[in-house]
């Protein structure tokens, strides 16, 4: 009991918040190029990208927020380069996205080394790092529970913002519904004259805005630095989770919590033992068995919907059977 | 632009019409898919467009709506000389196209799909409630009965063709095009759909309709028009037509039913079909209690509009897709039980509907592409090993024996025109040897040549003594090549009719739906 | 008599805490001395490593190579052997060629007193600033490697030397590059009571600092001094002078001074490896802890303390 | 055949577009793109020992761009070689210092161990793959991460070699793949890598099941109707397609390091996977490819010796040469209608 509490408590659950704050940001990006029928496996170069230029345009014009804009832009370009090569030269997404990958980890590591002659990491330099938001009234209102909506940086809101706000952009704005048609139907949206090509440009470069804030929390709110290959793996991560929530905005923040309260509880697990390298596995564990447990859930899904047509035959086949038996 | 100034009705002496096409002629290369055709549709009724496969009527549609643009002829709309340019010109113009293959997102709303493209919107966002209630109203008032706020992808094809309206008439079209909307119906919703057709009418609106249903033709329509091989046959009012007289000008009587000579072979019984029944991709049943026999050396017809279950037909012959029910005996055993490589190693060859698909891989070679399904036979493979020479020789002699025109087994088949991809699936499908040969839509989109040495190639393996189940929608290809034509509408066999006497009225009107006068048994 | 020397030195980690210190000893070298100085980033693929030293050992045209990595000593093994003439100094290890020269570090000396340091301070409890009464101590490491095993080794023996109630809490992140997980984990350790928490993780670690900033509790650098990068939150850095270490070679080098195969020991005694309380943490450190730290560094440098290095 | 010599040279165009996109970032840095070229090319073939560095570099690439061709061919995208790659390198290892056999049979078990190594570690995502249609890219590169973290747990939790760095103890000699040249760690292992390329070959031309495979990646609709088990075939190649992953894991332990070193061999699995699709899921192009890497790779061990580039300015190009590839093979379906499209499934 004693234990589950050291485990279990509110720390846990804003450390849950963290983590899952930048996976989240990025998995909302790809929900965009999901939904647009676009497989991005480039989010974690994109959101590399963010992250480094960030740091160098915090550098360079001392503001946090300017240093946001740049890792944002620097994820626009990765975007673009990703629509061009897949929308207009119809080149492999996954081959694209890879190469993506491999080009913003060379390109962070060659920028880095020929702008401050090493590389590994930049820390201080003048780095200016991302605020911390003290919401005002939270300890009143809430006491030791405050933590969970005070004191994360101004990213961490937007991220979990962006939930409800694509809720709505997919239901109620034309541009969510054509992205989503786009993607479903793509031939519905022809037919009506929505350009396929235009949406899936500006699917994809919505998703480079949100990988490049993601990349930019990285370096500038959730800690102040980046690092080579700082992303870790959280670009797949979110692809992982995409795939199972076909990019529904409220799927994915169900998925990206699982996946941040698995890596949160695993590093706690640690303290208690357990193998540190063991115990890093957990989160790609779950990612697996995840996507495993649903793709075979998927199934029940495909007889429901057998039962309701079969229904709605047995109805149309009743009628037919009455022409058969009273031929003219 | 097309203006028609309300009020000034007689502004011009044809304002009685709502569409008028002259000297329409459509080409794709050199084939004359519309001929100088002329097709005037008075306001206010209901025009049937009828003719058998491939006769021209959705090109001219097409055409009409502004998809694809005429090489010669002219339109005018409501008395007005138009160039529909795009359909978007179209739709301005006040009409309004349903396609034959619905074009709706599964994941949206009834009201989202009606209003995909014309989104009603307040301060920037879609106002879903004044969609589902100018949805409401709409299906209300000219009865196509749904609700507004179900998803798409949950209703019966019935129901989407009504979506499909709706979209039409929210986009304000008062002259309609409906390509065969009747084809995925069940009678009972064809009959509300005509119902709905009517209060069009009434409203003053235009229905043009494409059908290959006869009855319905007779019940619902005002005027007919009948086309073949491009050209226009007629347009005559329905009142003063008989089932006899449509059918005989569809079909025509100058079409010479070039029977193939031939001596009755009839042997044993190769493949017994009992009761089968099996569901489209849908999973709604597709063919239904279907059963007949094939003997050896006969050729069994199978007629029908496409799209009344030959398709699933011939997959469940073929193992492609399981049986829901019923039994399919090739030779002691039964096909719904095996897989494809059992079934085919039982003794089938299967010329697939989807020659392009399911026939060939395009990018391979002549050879490779012959040597599918027997890549594990002798001479061809031994101990796993292919022996490619012997596999290009047998190509070289396929491809003179067929007269494939190609530059040699190595070329790659996406250079070869439809028709020799077609003789390359024939001369592959042909030289294995099976004793049942499944055979659907063998001269799709061929030319006459070709179409002739096909023709007599299904006829040379008839003498050899294979057993042959061949499905075409077109009735000449059928009345000159079977001994038997079993005739399928939504999912049944409606009827049989023997080959030499193929009375082409008696399969045209099974084919739309009507059983046929029983003869006291 | 004064030659020009040529250095080269080949790392993986030249960008980490204790590769940055090497780079600055060299850096200084190379200003002091006007030395020719090449930089050899030998990238993470152990492939590669041997054709690296080949490619720098061929030409003859470095006096010294200085090697810092453990997952380098083979390819060193063998390129040594085929070069003998060339002088490699092995930074941070003894490896039994006794060709060779070593640069060792006593990591477990400095290590055992911040140890002893932070036990001291948790035990305190309340009495001490952002103190609580969780009587318990963190450590994070980057991957789970021997030489990290030995910082945490020194680390619980000094802790279990000074305070033995109070408890010492690891983690290890698996990665030396991945910031935000360092800060994760340091809060998680601050979350279950451990009030001080030691990072030996490279940039990792940087995230452990950054984490006691923001939950405003006490860290430990590592390496260098890291008392600037939250300041009023880090206790001391555990120094590993590696720029001292190669600053004197060097110098000895340039003096004419031949570098001569043998082991330097860089510990507590020959200011090698040295803990430095921050100087804004100083002034509020109790006296008897302050005296208490003195005569376990006094105990060690005499040898009365005797700590086990970790395999 | 024009359309081969089309494509082979639109490909020779590509790679040239990046390596000039290349000289123009190497200006940027600073350094003479004449001189970076010439130093890489001193690095990878300046002389024999150069030579047979390139050639060192190029085998486990060549072995896991084997691997992702045999992938490709069945439709199968396993971007878990590295995954495979590092439980194939523990298995062989393990073999090796574990056991005692006779020279030869030695090393012929640890390899088996290896293959089955890879097989198993892909075998769960294959099932799933084939039977549920789950995304194996998504599947493959999370079983990668678990891999390496696995492989790290063994080395440094259940078999550290005492006193050692993280790695196993040595592997017997017994164990060793021989090495070719006395000069070089150049080993038997690039023989295997040729032997598998162009075995693979031959097996996918001249195999009745090949055969099946290769239309199972080109057509499956077509495989189908000609009965082939297109689920058991897409479920068959991508195990091999990891046992040669795990192999080219057993290749490097026994070839080169003669242990089993935490992290030792990180992105040969990646870089495998673009030599293959640069090669088209050919193998024997691959070899090429492979060779292509492998020299940009070890002359690049020498530019950061000779010059003040990065190393990674190699990387760069690298990416910078898929990308224009990847754009250039499709450049011809430029203007067609987008919504026939298949779309990823999910
Ligand atoms: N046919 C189309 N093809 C592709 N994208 C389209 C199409 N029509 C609109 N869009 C996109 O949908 C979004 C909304 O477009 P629209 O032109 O309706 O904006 P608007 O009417 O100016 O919006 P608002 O009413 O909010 O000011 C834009 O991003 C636009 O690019
Ligand atoms: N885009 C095209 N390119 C080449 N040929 C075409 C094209 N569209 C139609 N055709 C050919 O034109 C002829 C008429 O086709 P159309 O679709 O108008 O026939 P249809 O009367 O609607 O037939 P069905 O009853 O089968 O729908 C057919 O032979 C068809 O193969
Ligand atoms: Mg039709
Ligand atoms: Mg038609």
């Amino acid at each position: 009991m004693e234990i589950l509490d050291k485990l279990i408590n509110v720390a846990l659950i804003a450390a849950t918040l963290r983590t899952t704050a930048p996976i989240l940001l990025v998995a909302l990006g790809g929900s965009f190029t999901t939904k647009a029928g676009i497989f991005n496996i480039g989010l974690e170069g994109q959101m590399l990208a963010g992250a480094f230029f960030a740091v160098i345009g915090s550098i360079w014009t001392g503001s946090a927020f300017a240093g946001v804009a740049c890792g944002v832009a620097a994820a626009l370009a990765f975007a673009l380069a990703f629509a061009v090569l897949v929308v207009t030269f119809r080149a492999n997404e996954v081959v694209v996205g890879l190469a993506l990958n491999i080009l913003a980890g060379g390109m962070t590591i060659s920028l880095m080394k020929a702008i401050f002659g090493t590389r590994g990491s930049i820390v201080g330099h003048g780095i200016v790092g991302l605020p911390k938001v003290q919401v005002p009234g939270a300890q009143a209102l809430l006491g030791s529970w405050a933590p969970l909506i005070s004191g994360f940086t101004p990213i961490v809101y937007v991220a979990f913002l962006a939930v409800p706000l694509l809720v709505l952009f997919y239901n109620r704005t034309r541009l969510g519904l054509y992205i989503r048609v786009v993607g479903e139907k793509p031939e519905a949206a022809e037919a009506l004259g929505i350009s396929i090509t235009r949406v899936r440009y500006i699917a994809s470069l919505l998703c480079g805005l949100l990988a490049g804030l993601a990349g930019a929390h990285l370096s500038l709110g959730y800690i102040t630095m980046f690092t080579e290959n700082m992303s870790s793996g959280r670009g797949f991560m979110a692809v992982a989770i995409l795939i199972f929530s076909n990019g529904d905005p409220l799927k994915v923040l169900a998925g990206c919590l699982l996946f941040g309260f698995a890596d949160a509880f695993s590093l706690r697990l640690q303290t208690f033992g357990f193998p540190s390298y063991l115990v890093l596995t957990v989160p790609y564990v779950v990612a697996l068995t995840a996507l495993f447990a649903l793709s075979y859930r998927a199934r029940p899904k495909i007889i429901k919907e057998t039962l309701a047509s079969m229904q709605k035959l047995l109805s149309a086949d009743r009628n037919s059977a009455q022409v058969d038996k009273n031929p003219q | 632009m097309v203006s028609n100034a309300p009020g000034s009705p007689t502004l011009h002496s044809t304002a009685a019409m709502a569409v008028e096409l002259t000297g329409i002629t459509k080409r794709f290369g050199a084939f004359v898919a519309n001929d100088g055709i002329d097709l005037a549709v008075r306001r206010g009724e209901i025009h049937a467009i009828i003719g058998e496969n491939g006769a021209g009527k959705t090109t001219l549609m097409n055409i009409l709506f502004g998809l694809l643009q005429p090489d010669e002829g002219s339109i005018r709309l409501n008395g007005e000389a138009t160039v529909v340019a795009d359909p978007a010109a179209a739709i301005k113009a006040g009409l309004g196209m349903v396609h034959q293959h619905f074009k709706l997102v599964p994941s949206l709303s009834v009201a989202d799909n009606v209003f995909l493209g014309m989104e009603i919107r307040r301060h920037g966002l879609i106002d879903h409630a004044a969609q589902i209630a100018r949805t409401q109203d709409l299906s209300k008032r000219f009865g196509l009965h749904v609700d507004p706020t179900e998803r798409v992808g949950l209703l019966s094809v019935g129901i989407e063709q009504r979506i499909e309206i709706l979209k039409v008439l929210v986009r304000g079209a008062r002259t309609i095009i409906l390509d065969e909307p009747t084809a995925v119906l069940t009678p009972q919703e064809s009959r509300e759909l005509f119902q709905t057709l009517r209060s069009f009418v009434a409203e003053g609106m235009t229905v043009i309709f494409i059908s290959h249903h006869l009855e319905e033709v007779m019940e619902v329509s005002d005027t007919v028009t009948v086309l073949r091989n491009g050209r226009k046959v007629a347009t005559r009012p329905t009142s003063e037509l008989s089932k006899d007289e449509l059918v005989r000008m569809m079909v025509g009587r100058e079409v010479s039913f070039d029977r193939r000579p031939r001596a009755a072979l009839g042997g044993d019984i190769v493949l017994d079909v009992k009761d089968l029944w099996a569901r489209d991709d849908r999973r709604l049943p597709a063919v239904r209690g279907a059963s007949f026999a094939v003997r050896s050396g006969e050729v069994v017809g199978i007629a029908g509009v496409a799209g009344n279950g030959q398709t699933e037909l011939a997959e469940v012959l073929s193992g492609l897709r399981p049986a829901s029910h019923g039994e399919a005996w090739l030779k002691g055993q039964d096909l719904t039980t095996l897989s494809p490589a059992a079934i085919r190693e039982a003794g089938l060859a299967h010329v697939p509907g989807d020659r392009m698909v399911r026939g060939v891989d395009r990018n391979a070679s002549i050879a490779a592409n012959t040597l599918m399904g027997r890549q594990h036979r002798a001479p061809w493979s031994r101990n796993g090993m292919l022996d490619w020479k012997a596999i290009a020789g047998n190509a070289g002699a396929l491809i003179k024996g067929f007269d494939i025109r190609a530059q040699g087994a190595d070329d790659a088949v996406k250079r070869l025109s439809g028709g020799n991809i077609q003789k390359v699936v024939l001369a592959r499908e042909f030289t294995n040897g099976a004793d049942f040969l499944l055979i659907d839509q063998p001269t799709r989109g061929v030319d006459i040549g070709a179409q002739e040495a096909i023709h007599d190639e299904i006829m040379r393996q008839r003498a050899a003594g294979r057993a042959i189940l061949l499905i075409s929608v077109q009735l000449d290809e059928l009345a000159a090549l079977a001994d038997r034509i079993l005739v399928m509408f939504n999912g049944r066999i409606m009827g049989e009719v023997a080959g030499d006497d193929a009375d082409e009225d008696r399969i045209g009107m099974m084919m739309a739906g009507v059983m046929p006068q029983l003869e006291p048994a | 008599a004064q030659t020009k020397v040529s250095v080269a030195a080949i790392s993986g980690y030249f960008a980490q805490g204790f590769g940055v210190s090497i780079v600055n000893g060299l850096n200084k070298a190379k200003t002091d001395f006007g030395i020719d100085l090449k930089l050899v980033d030998t990238g993470n693929r152990a492939l590669d490593y041997q054709e690296q030293f080949e490619n720098l050992a061929k030409g003859k045209q470095y006096d010294l190579i200085f090697v810092m990595g453990w997952e380098l000593v083979d390819s060193l093994q063998k390129v040594s052997k085929e070069y003998p003439d060339q002088r490699f100094v092995f930074i941070d290890g003894v490896l039994d060629n006794p060709k060779m020269i070593y640069a060792n570090f006593a990591e477990e000396q400095g290590s055992f007193v911040a140890g002893a340091l932070a036990s001291m301070i948790e035990a305190k409890g309340s009495e001490f600033p952002k103190i609580g009464d969780g009587k318990a101590i963190g450590f994070v490491g980057g991957r789970d490697i021997p030489v990290i095993r030995n910082f945490l080794g020194g680390y619980e023996q000094g802790a279990k030397y000074a305070a033995p109630d109070v408890k010492v809490n690891s983690v290890f992140a698996g990665t030396f590059d991945d910031p935000a997980k360092g800060s994760e984990l340091a809060q998680a350790l601050y979350g279950q009571g451990s009030d001080i928490v030691y990072n030996v993780a490279g940039p990792t670690g940087e995230g452990v600092m950054q984490a006691s900033a923001a939950a405003d509790k006490y860290s430990i650098g590592v390496d260098i001094d890291m008392c600037g990068t939250a300041p009023g939150n880090v206790l001391g850095s555990m120094l590993k002078r590696g720029d001292i270490a190669v600053y004197t070679l060097i110098k000895d080098e340039v003096g004419g001074n031949k570098v001569t195969a043998g082991t330097r020991t860089f510990d507590l005694k020959s200011g090698g490896v040295e803990f430095k309380v921050c100087d804004d943490i100083a002034p509020k450190i109790p006296a008897d802890v302050t005296a208490k730290l003195d005569d376990i560094k006094k105990g060690i440098l005499d040898g009365k303390i005797v700590i086990a290095k970790a395999k | 055949m024009t359309d081969r010599l089309r494509a082979i040279s639109g490909q020779i165009i590509a790679v040239g577009v990046a390596l000039l996109m290349g000289a123009i970032i190497i200006l940027l840095v600073g350094e003479s793109p004449v001189h970076v070229l010439m130093t890489l090319l001193r690095g990878a073939f300046g002389d024999q020992e150069k030579i047979a560095g390139t050639l060192l570099q190029t085998t486990p690439i060549l072995i896991c761009g084997v691997a992702a061709c045999i992938g490709l061919r069945g439709g199968m995208f396993n971007v878990g070689i590295e995954g495979q790659l590092f439980l194939g390198g523990f298995a062989a290892a393990w073999v090796g210092f574990s056991f005692s056999l006779p020279a030869g049979i030695h090393t012929l078990a640890a390899l088996a161990l290896a293959v089955v190594a890879g097989a198993a570690w892909v075998a769960i995502p294959a099932y799933f793959r084939a039977r549920y249609n789950t995304n194996e890219v998504v599947s493959t590169i999370l079983s990668n991460y678990i891999a390496v973290l696995l492989t790290s747990y063994f080395t440094i939790f259940l078999f550290k070699r005492p006193g050692g760095w993280s790695e196993t103890p040595p592997i017997l000699a017994t164990a060793y793949l021989p090495e070719i040249f006395s000069f070089s760690r150049l080993n038997w292992g690039l023989f295997i890598g040729l032997v598998l390329a162009v075995g693979a070959a031959l097996i996918f031309r001249y195999t009745s099941w090949g055969y099946g495979v290769t239309m199972v990646g080109s057509a499956p609709k077509f495989a189908e109707y000609g009965g082939v088990n297109v689920k058991r075939q897409g479920f068959v190649v991508l195990l091999l397609s990891g046992a040669v992953g795990g192999l080219a894991g057993g290749v490097e332990t026994l070839g080169v390091h003669h242990r089993f070193m935490e992290g030792f061999a990180p992105g040969f699995g990646f870089d495998g996977l673009i030599a293959a699709l640069l090669a088209n899921g050919s193998p024997v192009a691959t070899i090429v490819t492979a060779l292509f890497f492998g020299a940009l790779r070890s002359g690049s061990l020498l530019l950061e010796v000779d010059t003040t580039a990065s190393r990674e300015i190699i990387t760069v190009i690298q990416a910078l040469i898929i990308l224009s590839v990847s754009a250039q093979v499709l450049i011809k379906r430029r203007g067609d209608s987008q919504a026939g499209e298949r779309r990823w499934k999910f």
